[in-house]
């Protein structure tokens, strides 16, 4: 039990992003409407973003953003110690997934007017009746 | 579908917990993620590029045919939204206000159109009184706003910012003049054609830039071949490479900010907003 | 054993595939593409003919063209069976031809081009199965002369055809696939190759039950050669023109099916490996039971084609039946009686034909007295049929000696006296017609209301006519096919 | 010029740019801009498979920079090979395509044509980069893409099938990303080869098991494999034909090119093969699959949607193969990824001819087609035998490969399935093939004047040219299989 608690609390965020995904998973089967749907799916790539964030952490380290470098040439001069800084490459990478999440939700969004103009509803059971409705596919 | 869904999610949660059994402590310095490549990064990055702010030179420079492609997908979200809403059909009813009695004229059918100038006014339907207060304030700001944005976009290399946040920074600025006013400013002052070409020619600075490094003898994206083409210090080539795809960056992702948002309130009809 | 390399046989194939082309544009000047039939049917009988001397010097002539995989290309191989095959096949598609300008044009059959289109792909099909140097090239060809019969069978484009239809590629097609495809995978998995040797190409690794499963695959996978169960198709298959019955089930297609059988047989397993594990047996029992039941279904037939299409049921089942007895004799007998039945058979099926254009009469019972109006193809009929029944002086009977000859060789009593009955059943249902035809009374004559009857045109009469006469001239010199058999199995 | 690797993939980039610039100023620009774009991307693609046959693996490092700081494309024959069969097949299909769109996207032809190019772009990225990260980017763009062209095509059905892809999509593509993170925690590196071999000592780690799973997972997701086809099917038979004929030969193909990929070249076959020995369970699941992508197909109406199903049922015959644990196996999935493109290819013509046409292709309205459209319909038989596995159609070989595969392994069940399955596709096809063939024309429906005699109506030659290529190319493809596995595949796997 206690080793348990030490494992909890020795990587608590890694069990957040865990649930905040489990959360955002859940939403986007179980929900009923659309809209919250794409809520749950943006709750979703967001634990993603908390959990690489979360790999680019150091302990006692700052920002990736070099001290007194400024125009350049000096850096050379002051000596870089790579445990200053913490892990640039998750946050670039998170820099990009976050674009793509938020493309992805702006064409769903887009696609969630349509259905509205076309439907009226964005509760999935009703626009099920509304597709029997309309009759065979085309 | 709700137990099955409960049942799937709890599998998942279950997988990824497992996987995290071996993971090193949370901000261990010595976790193979922070030594193999990182270390690298931080201690390469400045001499190579001249950049300080590590993020930028990895995001621009490292891993810059990421960043084109990230582009890509922001004027792909742009199109898309353009394709599926944009409705050039006119609507059936307008509202239109006669300036100097305040009187609100209903017009039924589409083809009538009055010329509204002085006189008449094109008016949303549910319209809201425009409150004077925030118009002003909003007229204040959004021309700092803008400033602001520019400054994140160009400062990029040394302090946090970049072409994305200062594109959406600005373009927040335009939406704002859109949510303050209503829609038909913004529409007025930011023609779509405009919009629809500048979020292709952001992303075209950027593969321009990255393509010109080819017959510069060099590979794809290598800004280091440009030192021929750009004025001064051949050493920080490789900083006015990032600041110039930065650039690109930012017109796209505002002109995509913008079109998406135009599109998503009035329903592809450009007409009244929210 | 020499082998020459030479472009022949691919040429033999492809000469009726680049007709087809020319057929389709001119689809509208009748003359102009039967002339191009007759001209690729003659290149096609001359290239197989010109392969013939080299073939009886005992040499073989090969060609690959795709290397698949180690062991397994499409190539041809001419060798004695192939070019036995080969000759019946391309010569008597030539006859056919004729006839089928006849027939089509007797009854003006649509879609005229789309048929000979079709009869020339299947023809050229059929001669790439007779070439196939392993069981990869035997099967492409099969498939292919599978699906380029569908049209024909179906050609009418009506109810029952397309259930006829249906019912042809479900056994076809679902039995080649189902049974074929994976019996060859897994031989090529054990063996390594699929080359056809006389020697067969297990070198011992196959177990006495594995040998058993995948000979019975075989044998009832190629339907096409009517084993029962898989026979249904064929009697189904007669709502096609009488000339694609003619051609394609008395000769192309069901021969197809017995080659092929033949060849895993003698090619694959090798006669004695079949021998050790005493398998022939088995094939030989399921031919006869084929034979028999068949023959007694014929009796009941009163639709003339259909009646035929039982005793090729039959026929086809000696051929198998000769080849599992596994002794020279017997092989000889059932190899050779591909030639034989294809010739008296097809000549039935013209008989029949031409009855049905000059009279309109399908029915046995219809037929009385018929004999006195259409002389010669009721002569010709009982030559063909005598063929087929295997007496005197036709070459049928050469093959039914050879096969009684070689039960006795392999001690098989039982299986002896299965021949001689079926024999007496095929002159069952055969002959009697013929009687009829010539001494019976026909229908004018107790309804007085005479109907104009005379022989068919000349199209349909003079084909049959010269198949008749050829399975007389092969009772007095079989030799040539003999020695093919000979030099094709090593015996 | 050794750049050909970046070429293959900015061309198609560029030439969207160009055409969403020429979309608002000069539309009829935007189609001779794209078919430049593809036709240099497929030339760059044919020089780079001859350079990679010749003279080996080549390494394109992104600006420059050495791996793993820097982005690197690794092109092997693998991706070499599917790289030209992704860019010709969408020049191609442009090529053919030019009438439908005019036809479907009501004058926004240029806009199409930009995403169009976005979408063949993201495949061609996706094949060719040797990154982990950069592969995640790329799925997203064709993601983006195929949701956008989903919902464009059936008004009614066309949004909603698409959001209902998204959530899905989303998913996988998460999935990916998180087993790509996993996978990143345990190596701190991105770049395929440089995680492979960081992997070689970290065999066992339940991270990289669960990074496994997670990768395989978001992949099978995004290539519809039974039973998280369930987007495919809508997707693909709502989408317009002009985009349904690019889509539904080649995402699902690529998708199986990157599960090999992660396979061989990552995660490393005796990883999976032996630390984990997942491939009887697999190898069952693509049974499965198999057999009810087919059964499913057997249920429909619609000949879109039958053809959808059909591919979920060819996937299952990949997966399958390449799980099969042996170098047979391997190969028959590899040569099913050239095959299957071809054939779906083909057949998708087809059908698009039909649909521009007749507007309809549910199977009710397809009768008398034969005589009315016998050039199109042609192509369509061809291609149906290369499914049914004919010989010689190239479908035929590739199946070879599989069952020797499957009988190596001793996996009779999947063997089995192949051989229903095909039996089951000869089924299917033959129903529409009577339908064509035995039932008349009805009055009154379809095209032009509904006389009794029917009338030949051809699709446009632009179409029927294609269609009749492609269509040789199938047979020949099939005669050459034993050249293409000697020269490609085997030197690959080895």
């Amino acid at each position: 039990m206690t080793d348990l608690l030490t494992l909890i609390v020795a990587k608590y965020n890694y069990w957040l992003y865990v649930i905040l995904m489990m959360i955002g998973l859940y939403a986007m089967i179980a929900k009923n409407n659309l809209i919250k749907k794409l809520v749950g799916m943006n709750i979703f790539q967001t634990a993603i973003i908390l959990f690489y964030v979360s790999i680019g952490y150091k302990r006692d380290a700052t920002i990736p953003i070099i001290q007194n470098a400024h125009g350049g040439n000096d850096a050379h001069a002051a000596v870089i110690h790579a445990a200053d800084y913490i892990n640039p490459l998750p946050h670039v990478l998170m820099l990009t997934a976050i674009v793509v999440s938020v493309a992805t939700f702006g064409v769903a969004m887009a696609l969630a007017v349509r259905v509205y103009q076309r439907y009226q509803t964005l509760e999935e059971d009703e626009l099920r009746m509304r597709l029997v409705d309309i009759g065979p596919e085309k | 579908m709700k137990f099955l869904g409960f049942i799937i999610v709890c599998l998942t949660g279950a997988l990824l917990l497992y996987g995290t059994g071996e993971f090193p402590g949370w901000g261990d310095p010595h976790s193979p993620a922070s030594i193999h490549l990182s270390n690298d990064y931080i201690e390469k990055a400045v001499e190579q590029t001249q950049v300080p702010n590590l993020v930028t030179a990895v995001l621009a420079d490292y891993r810059g045919f990421d960043t084109m492609f990230e582009t890509a997908v922001v004027f792909c979200a742009g199109l898309a939204c353009f394709l599926l809403l944009r409705d050039f059909k006119e609507k059936k009813e307008r509202f239109y206000r006669h300036t100097p009695t305040g009187v609100i004229l209903h017009v039924k059918d589409s083809k009538k159109v009055l010329k509204t100038g002085k006189e008449f006014e094109h008016m949303d339907k549910d319209w809201v009184p425009s409150d004077l207060i925030i118009k002003t304030i909003c007229r204040i700001l959004i021309p700092f706003i803008q400033i602001y944005a520019l400054y994140v976009v160009a400062h990029g290399d040394f302090s946090p910012g970049g072409g994305f946040q200062g594109g959406v920074i600005f373009g927040s600025s335009l939406i704002l003049l859109a949510i303050s006013y209503d829609l038909k400013v913004l529409v007025k002052r930011v023609k779509e054609k405009i919009l629809g070409i500048f979020s292709a020619i952001g992303v075209l600075i950027y593969v321009g830039i990255a393509a010109i490094c080819m017959p510069m003898g060099g590979n794809f994206l290598d800004y280091s071949k440009l030192a021929p083409l750009v004025p001064g210090d051949p050493h920080h080539v490789r900083a006015l490479g990032m600041l110039g795809v930065e650039i690109g960056v930012g017109i796209a992702v505002t002109a995509v900010m913008v079109i998406i948002y135009i599109n998503i309130v009035s329903e592809g009809r450009h007409e009244e907003g929210l | 054993m020499e082998t020459i390399i030479s472009i022949k046989p691919l040429l033999a194939v492809l000469v009726s595939l680049f007709v087809i082309p020319v057929l389709v544009s001119s689809s509208g000047k009748p003359n102009v593409r039967e002339s191009w039939i007759f001209v690729a049917g003659a290149v096609k009988l001359v290239l197989v003919l010109s392969m013939l001397p080299v073939i009886l010097e005992g040499k073989q002539i090969a060609l690959t063209l795709f290397e698949i995989a180690p062991g397994a290309a499409i190539a041809f191989r001419v060798d004695g069976l192939g070019m036995l095959f080969a000759i019946v096949a391309a010569s008597l598609y030539i006859v056919t031809s004729i006839y089928s300008i006849g027939y089509m044009r007797g009854l003006n059959e649509h879609g005229q081009t789309r048929f000979v289109s079709f009869f020339a792909l299947a023809i050229s099909a059929t001669i790439g199965a007779a070439f196939s140097a392993n069981l990869l090239t035997l099967y492409l060809f099969y498939e292919i002369l599978s699906l380029a019969t569908y049209p024909l069978v179906t050609h009418h484009q009506d109810a029952t055809s397309r259930i006829s239809g249906r019912r042809y590629l479900t056994f076809i097609l679902g039995t080649s696939i189902a049974l074929v495809l994976p019996a060859m995978i897994y031989c090529y998995h054990v063996t390594g190759t699929l080359e056809f040797s006389t020697a067969g190409i297990f070198t011992g690794q196959l177990s006495k039950p594995a040998a058993l499963v995948l000979l019975l695959m075989f044998v009832f996978g190629f339907a096409k050669a009517g084993i029962m169960p898989f026979h249904t198709w064929l009697p189904a298959a007669m709502v096609a023109p009488t000339p694609v019955s003619a051609l394609l089930h008395a000769v192309a297609v069901v021969k197809v099916g017995v080659f092929s059988i033949v060849r895993v047989i003698t090619g694959i397993f090798g006669v004695d490996l079949l021998a050790d594990f005493n398998l022939g047996v088995v094939v030989m029992s399921i031919a006869s039971v084929t034979i028999l039941v068949s023959s007694c279904i014929a009796l009941s037939q009163d639709e003339l084609k259909r009646r035929l299409a039982y005793s090729t049921i039959s026929q086809l089942s000696y051929i198998i039946f000769g080849v599992a007895l596994l002794s020279p004799q017997g092989l000889t007998g059932g190899v050779i009686h591909i030639a034989m039945h294809a010739f008296g058979k097809i000549t039935l099926f013209f008989c029949a034909g031409a009855i049905f254009v000059a009279t309109g009469k399908k029915y046995i019972s219809q037929m009385q007295g018929l004999g006195k109006k259409m002389p010669f193809t009721f002569a010709a009929f009982f030559v063909g049929a005598l063929g087929v029944i295997g007496l005197p002086p036709t070459g049928g009977f050469y093959s039914k000696w050879n096969l009684i000859l070689g039960t006795l060789e392999a001690q098989q009593t039982i299986f002896m006296l299965v021949l001689l009955v079926s024999s007496f059943l095929n002159a069952f249902y055969f002959l009697p017609i013929v009687f009829k035809a010539f001494f019976g009374k026909s229908e004018e004559e107790d309804n007085k209301t005479p109907v104009k009857i005379q022989e068919a045109n000349l199209c349909l009469v003079i084909p049959l006519i010269i198949t008749a006469i050829i399975s007389v001239v092969l009772f007095f010199y079989p030799t040539m096919f003999v020695n093919l058999i000979k030099i094709g199995l090593s015996i | 010029m050794d750049n050909y690797p970046a070429i293959i993939v900015i061309t198609p980039l560029l030439a969207a740019l160009l055409a969403g610039i020429a979309a608002w100023t000069e539309e009829r620009l935007s189609y001779p801009i794209a078919l430049i774009g593809l036709a240099v991307s497929m030339f760059a693609a044919f020089k780079v498979l001859m350079q990679v046959i010749t003279s080996g693996t080549i390494n394109y490092r992104m600006a420059g920079w050495a791996p793993p700081m820097g982005i690197e494309y690794t092109i092997d024959l693998l991706n070499a090979m599917v790289l030209l069969i992704v860019a010709s097949i969408a020049f191609f299909n442009l090529i053919a395509s030019y009438k439908s769109v005019e036809q479907e996207t009501n004058d926004r032809a240029g806009s199409f044509y930009a995403i169009y190019l976005l979408f063949v772009t993201g495949l061609l990225g996706v094949t060719a980069t040797g990154d982990l990260f950069n592969l995640y980017v790329l799925i997203e763009i064709t993601s983006l893409t195929s949701y956008t062209m989903v919902a464009l095509g059936d008004r009614d059905r066309g949004p909603l099938a698409s959001l209902n892809y998204i959530f899905i999509g989303v998913i996988g593509a998460s999935f990916y990303l998180l087993g790509v993170g996993y996978l990143y925690l345990k190596t701190g590196s991105l770049n395929m080869v440089d995680v492979a071999n960081i992997l070689s000592g970290l065999h066992g780690s339940s991270t990289i098991l669960v990074a496994f799973i997670l990768c395989m997972l978001g992949i099978w997701i995004k290539m519809a494999l039974f039973p998280m086809h369930v987007w495919l099917p809508n997707a693909y038979s709502y989408s317009p034909v002009a985009f349904a004929r690019i889509v539904a030969p080649l995402m699902t193909k690529v998708m199986v090119y990157v599960m090999i990929r992660l396979m061989i070249t990552v995660f490393g076959l005796d990883y999976i093969f032996e630390t984990l020995n997942l491939s009887e369970a697999v190898v069952w699941l693509a049974t499965i699959a198999v057999l009810a992508g087919a059964v499913m197909a057997l249920a429909q109406k619609n000949l879109k949607k039958m053809l959808a199903y059909i591919i979920v049922c060819e996937i299952g015959y990949m997966v399958g193969g390449a799980w099969m644990g042996n170098q047979l196996g391997m190969t028959g999935a590899i040569l099913h990824i050239l095959n299957d493109a071809l054939m779906t290819f083909a057949l998708f013509l087809a059908v698009g001819s039909m649909v521009y046409k007749l507007k309809r292709v549910d199977f009710i309205d397809l009768k008398g087609l034969f005589g009315k459209m016998p050039w199109t319909m042609a192509g369509f038989v061809l291609a149906a035998f290369s499914i049914i596995g004919v010989p010689p159609t190239c479908g035929f070989f590739s199946k070879w490969y599989l069952i020797l595969g499957a009988f190596e392994a001793g996996a009779y069940h999947f063997a089995a399935a192949l051989v229903i399955s095909s039996l089951i596709c000869a089924v299917l096809f033959f129903k529409v093939f009577e339908i064509c063939f035995f039932e008349p024309m009805p009055e009154g429906h379809g095209h032009g004047d509904s006389s009794s005699h029917v009338t030949i109506e051809e699709a446009p030659l632009s179409m029927l040219i294609v269609s009749g290529l492609v269509s040789i190319s199938l047979i020949v493809a099939g005669l050459y299989s034993g050249t293409i596995v000697n020269t490609i595949i085997l030197p690959f796997l080895q």
